[in-house]
């Protein structure tokens, strides 16, 4: 579904992605793992069109999509979930979920999709006519979440789905994540820290100071002398 | 290896001043040749020489003179614009106000008009200053809005000023000459006061040049090119800023003095938007940033302008597009062309020794 | 007293008009980062094409110049946000290359007015004749169709920007551009869009002022300058501070003009402005302006 | 020689930094971990005047919250930026000149020695020699890195604040920079503060490490004790790992 192959990204000329490769296989759940600062989220921006990649190809049911702008992507059902949410402040919760739906595949399924992401949050049913800026750090994760769903997309990339969450919710979104996998939606999910959903991944990437360090099955890649030498700087 | 020479700064001789010699790299001395002091050297030689040929023609004086007093206007506007990064638009505000305080002084408290070029200059770094304590707290963009609301309102503004004397409407005219040992400045004759305006040009391009090229100069430059880190190491962005606006503002309103005894008349058309947009092609012309760049930009203007006349009303036409044309194609105007084609012959000159910009990439 | 509550009602009417005109020179911003310079040209454009179909060339009802001069202005704003704005976006003096060339472009609008249509002034005729009474009150009929034409269109502005798809777009684009992109909106065309609007709302604030004033090939500058400082009172980029601040300089452009003549408009406009920025930097609803 | 008391600084409802108190011991390398968001930078900012919070800042026994940047660099606290933006349109030399002149000029506080006499001593310190006339535009990242290293220590600081020194660096050139704070530390004697996202950085060259998380102190203390701490795990590592 996904290939990524040897691309490298910037800031100015600050390399924060080096000559990376990877691969999501259809209706698969890829995790990548590392400490924060590691060029994980620009991985994810990337791939999704919101930066350039400097070299290197994505490509997307085998054709090549690196430089198209994002809304080509999200189009072809290629959805970001973003680790800074980027929700729309002043506006309700409802209207950020219909601009979810704003791509054209996404607006026939609009309905369809909002019972689906109501059932999955039901909290944000009875949010519906807030503003987005008086949610709590929980409700606006799952609102994000939520948006990304109403973009009907067939690959998530979601950028730490539990950042910021208490552990009850976190173990929720996770599940939550782990079911829309079971529908044959193929994720490429990354986060600071491995936990539970480590264990429910099919494949495992670490990422430490933009390149991939590690990579396997998730006993190979989160054996302890690996983790400690990426995560905690101690062998 | 070419761009170190560029910088003009292999000198290693040893200033001796505490804190240890000069190093290579460091800010060239003040008045080494490069091509800034070349040109400006150029320019006022020439300008100093041009009345043996062109002297006997008036209108052509004439033409110079106006050349000049914009010219030094466009460098101090500079500035702010190219070296400061405040995007002030209400520059002629200050040659406006420099302009009304000579001109109400000489004609309705009598003054020396001598005494008006020093009055002028302090009205517009008095101005400067106050607009500056507001807006320069503010974001880059306010300033921008701010600074042109107040030049619109300046207008106005002296037109109900009747009161205290600036004419209203019709604005203050007749404007007492110049006069020196007894000789009064006349219009039939521009000698005189084109070697004035040629002293006060200078003024403008030595205070710019020195503003530029010295400690403080670094000091705005410094918060022009990374602000952040320009604090980090010392710098009080809020009293360098006002400081660089308030000597802009001591220019601008010097030049203004001058006009209104140059032109004998000075009214709230100073502030039509045709010199506003005059300046504002000047600067960009010559190019933002690029000194002595926009008080070139200045000669070719009024000459353009001049050249244009039998336009009429399609002049301003095609003085707006050049504005966007110059914006979009050369945004950093004939000296940054000039800079352009200097690389390009100095990459062309050194390809046959280096096969790449190595100095660039390693 | 009566009198005062007739210029009060002057006021409001304007006030509302000033929003309109306003509103658009905000939005261009809130949404595209653009300050538009040249914005009080398209004021003069949308009044001399009003003219141009209601007495210069031929004689149409306000209501059909409305609907055909509108989309004109609308279409011209899109145009120069393609031709002039669109290839300075990757510019790193995004900001600065914009303000001037949309101030060359003011230059030429302005110009090519005087060029097609000359210097003398024009004047657009009142929409219509007579006045009202109403408990005592005089009202011209001209004021109360201004009233109604400038509600209008504010009221379709507001569901505009609330209900349809292309409104909600331009906000979540003003609101967060990168949360735009995530969910697939092409930030290009709503870029676009918004220019445009915001023209054509310049241009409507054209047609509606133009019997009260004269038109003048450059008399759109003075509207761009009453729009900025409406807009910097107001606070940049906020919908409600532009609506107040409207109201406010409206009502107070009404009471100076009646008590100290229409000359003292502008200085006191900008005592109010320097005032409220002294108190609050950002303007009144304005969020960060100040730094450092 | 530093010491927060409780620091609090809200980004609208958000705390990102909160009620954090700590105190720096003069000549420590003091390092500051945690995950994204945690509030490093920001503490970071609130130190060097760039933000402004409650709660109270003291360097030297001298209260600082409140002062704009330029002030705290005069009492002798300089810092780093995570991306380094030097001044483009000058060489090398010319950036160090202008922490050299500013970073003195005007201050109030206690005249300042420095272990350096001259620049071209800081410069071959540094390891910038033979760039000296550089355009920085010309530079790459490392060397950028290293003229805004040198120009905060121009301003003849007694504490340096490092954010992501080694950030965007290849191994060896973060090695590299490495060894040089180490070098500052030892033989200048600077008290220096670190956000450093490279774990190994971290627990080989401080004295003393902070985890932040969520804006407050997770735990302060050795390195090896602190990263070894099963709540520090669960944080950086994971419930799994705990």
């Amino acid at each position: 579904m996904l290939e990524v192959e040897g691309i490298s990204t910037f800031y100015g000329e600050y390399q924060a992605i080096h000559d990376v490769s990877l691969e999501v296989a259809d209706g698969k759940l890829v995790s990548i793992f590392g400490p924060n600062g590691h060029g994980k989220s620009t991985l994810l921006k990337t791939i999704c069109g919101l930066m350039k990649p400097a070299s290197g190809v994505i490509r997307f049911d085998g054709k090549e999509i690196q430089g198209l702008p994002s809304h080509k992507l999200v189009e072809m059902g290629i959805v970001l979930i973003s680790e800074e949410r980027h929700l729309f402040p002043e506006m309700s919760v409802m209207e950020n979920l219909r601009l979810g739906a704003y791509a054209k595949n996404a607006r026939k399924k609009e309905a369809e999709n909002l019972d689906l992401v109501f059932g999955m949050f039901p909290k944000l049913k009875v949010l519906a006519k807030k503003p987005a800026l008086t949610l709590s750090g929980g409700e606006a994760r799952m609102l994000a979440i939520g948006r990304g769903l109403m973009s009907n997309g067939r690959f998530l990339a979601i950028d730490e789905p539990s950042f910021g969450l208490a552990p009850i919710l976190r173990a929720e979104v996770f599940d939550q994540i782990v079911a829309l996998k079971n529908k044959g939606m193929s994720i490429l999910l990354v986060e600071q820290t491995t936990g539970d959903i480590a264990e429910q991944s099919d494949y495992i990437y670490l990422l430490e100071d933009g390149r991939i360090a590690f990579s396997g099955s998730k006993d190979e890649a989160l054996h302890d002398s690996v983790v400690r030498k990426v995560f905690l700087g101690i062998t | 290896m070419s761009i170190v020479a560029d910088q003009g700064t292999t000198s290693r001789a040893d200033a001796g001043k505490p804190g240890g010699g000069r190093l290579p790299g460091d800010r060239p001395k003040a008045l080494s040749l490069n091509r800034q002091t070349g040109m400006t050297i150029g320019l006022v030689v020439i300008l100093a020489l041009l009345p043996l040929v062109v002297g006997d023609s008036n209108y052509t004086m004439r033409l110079l003179v106006v050349s000049m007093i914009w010219g030094g206007v466009s460098l101090a506007w500079d500035l702010l614009l190219g070296y400061a990064g405040v995007f002030n638009l209400g520059q002629v505000g200050f040659f406006a106000l420099g302009a009304y305080a000579s001109a109400m002084l000489s004609e309705n408290a009598g003054l020396n008009p001598w005494w008006g070029l020093l009055a002028g200059a302090a009205a517009g770094a008095v101005v400067a200053v106050l607009l500056g304590i507001p807006s320069l707290r503010l974001a880059g963009i306010y300033v921008a809005l701010l600074t042109l609301a107040f030049y619109e309102v300046l207008s106005p503004l002296l037109t109900v000023g009747e009161a205290i004397g600036t004419g209203g409407k019709r604005g203050i005219s007749p404007i007492t000459p110049y006069t020196i040992g007894g000789y009064t400045f006349t219009g039939s004759n521009q000698i005189p006061w084109y070697y004035v305006a040629l002293g006060l040009f200078v003024v403008c391009l030595i205070v710019c040049y020195f503003a530029i090229n010295s400690r403080f100069g670094a000091s705005f430059i410094a918060l022009h090119d990374s602000e952040s880190f320009a604090q980090s190491l010392g710098i009080s962005r809020y009293k360098v800023s006002l400081m660089i606006v308030g000597v802009s503002g001591l220019l601008t309103g010097l030049m203004g003095a001058f006009y209104a005894h140059y032109t004998a008349v000075v009214s709230p058309r100073v502030l039509g938007l045709e010199v506003f947009i005059y300046l504002v092609i000047m600067v960009l012309l010559g190019g933002v940033g690029k000194f002595p760049g926009p008080a070139i930009g200045a000669f070719i203007v009024i000459f353009l302008s001049d050249w244009l006349r039998e336009f009429e009303n399609y002049r301003m036409l095609i003085f707006g597009a050049l504005v966007v044309v110059i914006v979009m194609v050369a945004p950093r105007g004939i000296m940054g062309a000039v800079d352009s084609a200097q690389q390009f012959v100095r990459r062309r000159r050194a390809s046959p020794a280096t096969p790449t910009d190595v100095g660039r990439s390693s | 007293m009566r009198e005062l509550v007739e210029v009060l009602i002057t006021g409001f009417t304007i006030g509302i008009v000033y929003f309109l005109v306003a509103v658009g020179f905000t939005l261009c911003y809130g949404v595209g980062r653009v300050l538009n310079y040249s914005y009080g040209s398209f004021f003069t454009w949308g009044a001399y094409l009003a003219w141009v179909l209601a007495v210069g060339y031929a004689e149409l009802n306000y209501f059909l110049v409305f609907l055909i001069v509108l989309p004109i202005t609308f279409l011209m704003g899109v145009a120069v946000d393609r031709v002039i704005i669109r290839p300075l976006r990757s510019r790193p003096e995004f900001d600065f290359s914009v303000l001037l060339a949309t101030l060359g472009l003011a230059v030429f609008l302005d110009n090519l007015v005087l060029v097609i249509f000359g210097a003398r002034t024009k004047s657009l005729p009142e929409f219509l004749e007579g006045s009202v009474t109403l408990a005592g009150f005089t009202i011209s009929w001209q004021l109360l169709a201004m009233f109604i034409f400038a509600a209008v269109v504010a009221v379709i502005l507001f569901v505009f920007m609330a209900k349809t798809r292309t409104g909600m777009s331009m906000r979540a684009v003003a609101q967060d551009p990168i949360g735009a992109r995530i969910v697939g909106i092409p930030l290009f065309r709503v870029f676009a869009i918004t220019f445009g609007i915001s023209t054509m709302l310049s241009g409507a604030g054209g047609i509606l002022l133009a019997p009260r004033f004269f038109m003048t090939p450059l008399g759109g500058w003075t509207f761009l300058v009453k729009a900025l400082i409406i807009v910097i009172a107001g606070g940049l980029g906020s919908i409600k501070g532009t609506l107040y601040a409207g109201f406010l300089l409206g009502i107070l452009e009404a009471l100076v003009g009646w008590q100290l003549g229409l000359l003292w408009v502008m200085p006191v406009w900008f005592l109010v402005l320097f005032l409220v920025l002294l108190i609050r930097p950002a303007g009144l609803f304005g969020a960060v302006a100040r730094k450092g | 020689m530093l010491r927060l008391e409780h620091v609090t600084k809200h980004f609208g409802e958000l705390a990102a930094v909160n009620d954090l108190s700590f105190e720096l011991e003069e000549g420590e390398v003091f390092g500051i971990a945690g995950p994204n968001g945690a509030g490093k930078t920001t503490v970071f900012n609130l130190i060097s005047g760039f933000l402004h919070g409650s709660g109270r800042i003291y360097f030297d026994g001298r209260r600082i919250d409140g002062l704009q940047p330029h002030q705290i660099t005069h009492l002798g606290v300089a810092r780093t930026f995570q991306i380094p933006q030097p001044f483009n349109s000058m060489t090398v030399v010319q950036n160090l000149r202008i922490g050299e002149y500013y970073g003195v000029a005007g201050r109030s506080g206690p005249k300042k020695d420095a272990p350096w006499n001259d620049l071209a001593e800081l410069i071959s310190f540094v390891g910038l020699e033979g760039k000296e006339a550089r355009p920085v535009s010309t530079l790459k990242l490392y060397d950028k890195k290293l003229t805004v290293l040198a120009s905060a220590l121009a301003t003849k600081p007694r504490l340096i604040m490092l954010d992501e020194a080694l950030g965007g660096l290849s191994a060896v050139e973060a090695e590299q920079s490495l060894e040089l704070l180490q070098r500052l530390n030892r033989e200048w004697g600077l008290t220096i503060i670190m956000i450093e996202h490279l774990m190994s950085a971290l627990t080989r060259s401080c004295d003393r490490l902070l985890i932040l998380n969520n804006g407050e102190a997770l735990r302060i203390g050795e390195p090896r004790t602190v990263v070894e701490d099963p709540v520090v795990i669960e944080c950086l590592v994971g419930v799994k790992h705990a």
